[in-house]
């Protein structure tokens, strides 16, 4: 993708040459032979439709090939590939956290194997952040509320920038890290040097912890809706609406539950805003989406590294 | 504005047609308009509601506020409000209408 | 054009002093004055606008919620405040057209009805938002949308993120709000209106403040024209 | 005894705060917003002392951000709004339509004062304490985090709206209804187009900024939700409102400033305009496009893909008017009879600059890559400029054609051309290092930075060093003129408008005789007698 944009920021910089240097050169080369001195009774002349019409029509058939390149390079940036792999990561003020599936941890640094597509899901514990990593030209508000992705493809090994690019405060200046691209077998022994399990099972543990288990379970007796299988499949709610079960939406679901109430429920699930943060509400998501492949019946269409894309979505997924 | 006295025949006709149109949009609003259009329940209550307000509310810049008696500017005065408020609103929603496109779970 | 309208031939008596000195002509004047309240109206076209684009936004947002909340309102109290303003609305344009006439008594007669009408639409105002208080369902450290009295009077419980819920009353009461601030100012305006006319201000060729203060009024009614559906007809049939 | 003319036919401090006179109250807006001006230059020179080092060495990094703040308020809200229209739009507006003042003349003088209410509010709540959310005031920053003044700040912003709103309207109602006889749309100069186009925008897009700070400061005193996420409030729709409004402030920061341009150029090359028409509808064009194009500024922000392509779309759209307007200006200059005054070489100054912050912003209107110089130092750079580079060039440039008729006196032309070349060299060497800095990541409003960027930033802020002397120069030799520059008559430049016809300074009513009009604009044909070219 990066080269992708620089050349299409020279294909742009061709375009401020030309049009700069014509502009230029014309009221250069007009002030100096039209002088006063040289040239002083002026010829009236009031305008010429053919000019008009061409200096409107050319520019704007370049600026439409302008906008199609970059539309097309937009839709890349928040298209990721199928494959990508997925990192968590959480802005807040002033720092960068970020939660490896495996498990591992860290702050203000990411590391991540050369040659793969890596997603970064983002969600903000406070005020809006904004993770950009100019040396890969990617950058994406991180937004509190949602979640939003940005990813990229790292090509060569080493430590890049990574800056907080949408002003968050006193320290907005301090919310600076690195993305260290490591070689394939580097970045897989760095990931073992974390202890805790993975994403999924410390979601379990806290599954358990919180009592998320008394209601949703898998008998007659479950007072909320059955988890497995749920992830990356349509749900109908009690308004009759469908929506599909992406990222938004579970995080949705324990932050604010009477939200989207599931059809065949009654809303009595307490909130736990205030009670577990983003990181946890991360490794709780994270354990629901692995449920969703342990259900051996349950219709299973998303392989662990393709979920649902937490893309632009406000609360409001699907339609009223 | 041009000096045009309005009788006052015109001013009670379009109050009488104002107040009709409360008592009615009030008591619409208890019957239910949801109509079956392609599978899709679509409840046409709110758009009801919302069109008798846009009729009332002409019938007042019409009459009351002397509209139909008055120059073009000010006519264009009033349409480009309204066109612009028009604009506020539409660019706003193509962003909510269409956030939720992406999300499907397949790319 | 309409055919009954008459048209004033009175010739262009100046009152005296009316006439701005940088205006060549009392049309002129008239004219600027009229243009000048019609782009004022707009801008409070677009002073509402903003409000409303939030509206709309979490309206499509979290419909259940603002059905919930809508519901709550009382609907009498809506509908007789619209039949209110429409009144009060008739009584202005009387008051405009008693003015063009140069009948002062009949204008200050309007003038005071209109008043009237406009202080009856605030006091219910004041009395649903004094419902709504008691009932807590003003946004802030009290907030709690848990039941709701129905228009029969009986109470019912209810279900809903009380986030969301919160949201439509804010919009609730910042439109109606910001309307009933308009309605404030109006009622000051029309007092002056009042003062002006009582000391003989204003004659057949000379009322502009009666008209664009008319213009105002009218405004501020057709505002509520569309709050009423909007706030309060949401859909009362369909109680999630 | 010397002729009565507006500047002496009354004294007194009184005789200028209860005037209506519409060049009057221009002068009143040209002392505050200098005076704003000032302020804001002074955040600037601390911002760019600051970041001569890397590491935020001269203030700490809350006072920085007090500090952009501070020059963000001011510069905009209280300088690059009121300049060219509430200053020249007011000196020269009724002049130019033969009319002897606005249509509401007590209204005038009222904005002026709620002008003034909004900017003291405001230098109170930036000096006393500070705001630290820069002038976007994004959410929920500023309702939920930010410890500072803000509720006052938006007040401020609030207050001083009005003041806009009623200048905006002021024009308006003046252009349509106050036309001298003859005058018909298509014989009114451009400058009194493009006010009228920046006064469409300021009359609809104000309310919106307005009612946006309202909520904003609801949201913070009350927690009502609305921008609240924890509520279930969307933080984007806050920048949809804000962008609403600040982007058209945009135009209405350049329309005037491109206005003033088309006034000198056709004058300094003793030319008609080329293709006047399609320069007045492109003002209207950019009024009616600056409105749909706000998107731009959320591409990164949250928005669906879809809304983000059909904004991008939109906002090649708008680029094309003032394209339109480029080619024209240069075109007028084919076969002319150039003379290098001081408004001409900004004029040229304008022209360059615009055009590189114009073609600039074609760059952040691509979808593609405005993702990667999106609040970056590109950013700054090419708003600045559209805004320092053209709408400051042009104040200035209007401000020295139209002093010999604001004062009566000539400026010196030595001293202000040489200022004219200050500015522009110390402009592009404090702005273009940015565009620089930008495309290598360097974010805005950063206390401190890696120091890599270290050069670009020390060369950037030896340019704006340079800039400052710029503009004190003006500043000095101006009030000299008052006093001891050469008298001017009555017209100086032997220009067109109907503004040069009265005497200079002129008469409180501003014509002896109402002037009635016949002339095309800009009809340079028939030699003028120019004292000064």
């Amino acid at each position: 993708m990066a080269a992708h944009v620089d050349y299409f920021y020279f294909f742009m910089l061709l375009n401020f040459l030309f049009f700069f240097f014509l502009v230029v050169a014309l009221v250069l080369v007009f002030a100096i032979r039209y002088r006063r001195s040289a040239h002083p009774k002026a010829e009236q002349i009031h305008g010429s439709l053919l000019l008009e019409i061409g200096w409107t029509v050319i520019p704007l058939g370049i600026s439409m090939v302008m906008f199609a390149w970059g539309a097309i390079l937009f839709f890349g940036f928040n298209r990721p590939p199928k494959d990508a792999m997925d990192i968590y990561g959480v802005g807040k003020q002033w720092m960068w956290k970020f939660q490896h599936l495996e498990g591992q941890r860290e702050i203000n640094q990411l590391h991540v194997p050369v040659g793969r597509d890596v997603r970064v899901v983002l969600t903000s514990m406070d005020v809006i952040h904004d993770f950009a990593v100019p040396a890969f030209r990617v950058k994406g508000d991180v937004i509190p509320g949602r979640y939003t992705a940005v990813w990229f493809h790292p090509t060569r090994p080493g430590t890049y920038h990574l800056f907080c690019d949408q002003y968050c405060g006193t320290l907005h200046s301090g919310m600076v890290g690195d993305v260290i691209v490591m070689e394939k077998d580097a970045y897989q022994r760095w990931l073992l040097t974390g202890g805790e399990g993975s994403l999924a099972q410390q979601g379990q543990k806290l599954f358990q912890q919180l009592g998320c288990n008394t209601c949703h379970r898998n008998d007659s007796q479950a007072r909320g809706p059955n988890l497995a299988g749920l992830y990356g499949n349509p749900v109908t709610l009690t308004d009759g609406r469908t929506i599909t079960a992406d990222d938004n939406y579970i995080r949705e679901s324990i932050l604010r539950p009477e939200a989207k109430i599931v059809a065949g429920f009654q809303p009595i699930m307490p909130t736990f805003q205030g009670q577990i943060n983003e990181e946890q509400v991360i490794e709780l998501l994270n354990y629901i989406k692995s449920m969703a492949q342990e259900q051996p019946g349950g219709p299973v269409k998303t392989s662990p590294n393709s979920p649902a894309v937490p893309g632009a979505s406000g609360p409001a997924a699907g339609t009223r | 504005m041009s000096d045009h006295i309005v009788p006052v025949k015109i001013y009670v006709a379009v109050f009488a047609i104002l107040l009709i149109c409360t008592f009615l949009t009030a008591g619409i609003a208890f019957v239910d308009l949801t109509v079956n259009i392609a599978g899709h329940a679509v409840n046409f209550n709110p758009a009801v509601a919302l069109l008798i307000a846009i009729f009332k509310a002409t019938l007042v810049i019409l009459f009351f506020m002397h509209i139909k008696y008055s120059k073009w500017v000010t006519r264009t005065v009033v349409i480009a409000g309204v066109f612009w408020l028009c604009i506020l609103l539409s660019l706003t929603m193509t962003d909510y209408l269409s956030r939720a496109f992406l999300t499907s779970p397949v790319h | 054009m309409s055919e009954h309208s008459v048209s004033v031939t009175e010739p262009a008596a100046h009152p005296h002093g009316m006439l701005q000195h940088h205006f060549t002509d009392m049309e002129q004047q008239k004219d600027a004055a009229s243009m000048g309240m019609w782009v004022f109206l707009v801008t409070e076209i677009m002073f509402f606008g903003g409000m409303f684009a939030a509206y709309l936004v979490y309206r499509y947002w979290y419909y259940g919620a603002f059905v919930l909340g809508s519901t709550s309102l009382n609907i009498w109290f809506g509908a007789i405040n619209t039949g209110v303003l429409i009144c009060s609305s008739l009584t202005m344009a009387m008051a405009v057209h008693s003015a063009a006439l140069g009948a002062r008594k009949a204008l200050i007669v309007f003038l005071i009805l209109t008043m009237l009408l406009g202080g009856i639409f605030l006091g219910i105002k004041a009395k649903e938002y004094y419902d709504k208080y008691v009932e807590h369902h003003i946004p802030g450290e009290n907030f709690k949308f848990d039941s709701m009295t129905m228009p029969d009077g009986s109470e019912r419980e209810v279900h809903v993120d009380q986030g969301q819920a919160q949201i439509y009353f804010s919009l609730y009461f910042l439109l109606t709000g910001m309307h009933a601030i308009h309605m404030i100012i109006g009622e000051g305006l029309l007092t002056a209106l009042l003062i002006m006319s009582w000391l003989r201000r204003f004659g057949s060729s000379y009322y502009t403040p009666v008209e664009n203060i008319g213009l105002y009024w009218h405004f501020v009614d057709i505002v509520w024209i569309f709050l009423f559906p909007l706030l309060y007809l949401i859909s009362r049939v369909h109680h999630v | 005894m010397p002729r009565e003319h507006y500047l002496n036919h009354e004294f007194g401090i009184k005789s200028w705060l209860l005037t209506k006179d519409h060049k009057r109250i221009g002068i009143l807006y040209m002392l505050s917003i200098t005076f704003f001006f000032v302020i804001g230059g002074i955040g600037a020179t601390l911002i760019r002392l600051n970041l001569l080092t890397p590491y935020g060495t001269l203030v700490s990094a809350e006072t920085y951000n007090k500090l952009f703040t501070l020059h963000g308020i001011m510069m905009v809200f209280f300088f690059l709004v009121p300049s060219v229209p509430a200053v020249l739009g007011n000196f020269a507006l009724p002049l130019m339509l033969g009319a002897k003042d606005v249509a509401f003349p007590k209204i005038n003088l009222l904005s002026w004062y709620i002008f003034i209410a909004g900017g003291s509010l405001e230098l109170w709540a930036l000096i006393s304490g500070g705001v630290d959310t820069g002038w976007t005031f994004y959410t929920p920053f500023s309702t939920t985090f930010s410890n500072t003044n803000v509720i006052t700040a938006a007040l401020a912003i609030f207050i001083a709206g009005f003041s806009s709103i009623l200048t905006g309207l002021n024009f308006i109602v003046t252009t349509h209804r106050m036309r001298a006889p003859g005058m018909t749309w298509f014989k009114m100069p451009l400058f009194v187009w493009s006010t009228y186009a920046t006064a469409i925008i300021q009359v609809l897009g104000t309310p919106v900024i307005a009612i946006t700070l309202v909520l904003v400061a609801m949201e913070r005193a009350f927690h009502i939700g609305v921008f609240d996420p924890r509520w279930g409030g969307d933080p984007v729709l806050f920048q949809h409102m804000f962008w609403f409004y600040s982007h058209p402030a945009v135009y209405i920061m350049i329309l005037p400033g491109m206005g003033v341009i088309s006034e000198i150029i056709p004058c300094f090359a003793r030319k008609s305009m080329f293709g006047y028409k399609f320069v007045a509808f492109s003002s209207i064009a950019i009024a009616v496009f600056g409105f749909i194009v706000w998107g731009h500024h959320l591409f990164i922000a949250g928005i669906s893909v879809y809304s983000a392509m059909v904004f991008s779309f939109l906002s090649y759209a708008v680029a094309i008017p003032s394209a339109i307007k480029v080619f024209n200006w240069s075109a007028t200059l084919y076969k002319g009879s150039i003379s290098y005054r001081t408004p001409m070489l900004y004029a040229f100054g304008f022209i360059g600059l615009f055009t590189i912050g114009g073609l600039t912003g074609l760059f952040v209107a691509a979808l593609g890559l405005d993702v990667h110089v999106h609040d970056t130092y590109f950013i700054i750079a090419h708003f600045h400029y559209i805004m320092v580079g053209g709408m400051v060039m042009a104040y200035l440039g209007g401000i020295h054609y139209w002093w010999p008729k604001i004062t009566g006196r000539m400026y010196p032309e030595g001293w202000a051309k040489l200022s004219a070349l200050v500015i522009f060299l110390g402009f592009n060497l404090t702005f273009f290092p940015q565009f620089i800095l930008g495309y290598l990541g360097m974010p805005r409003r950063y206390h401190t930075y890696p120091p890599e960027f270290q050069v670009l930033n020390v060369l950037s802020s030896a340019g704006a060093s340079i800039l400052a002397v710029g503009y004190l120069l003006p500043l000095i030799y101006l009030l000299w003129s008052i006093r001891y520059g050469e008298v001017a008559g009555n017209n100086p430049w032997g220009a067109s408008g109907l503004e040069w016809q009265t005497t200079s300074p002129p008469p409180p009513d501003n014509f002896a005789v109402t002037p009635v009009v016949t002339e095309e604009a800009y009809d340079y044909s028939k030699e003028r007698e120019a004292a000064f070219v």
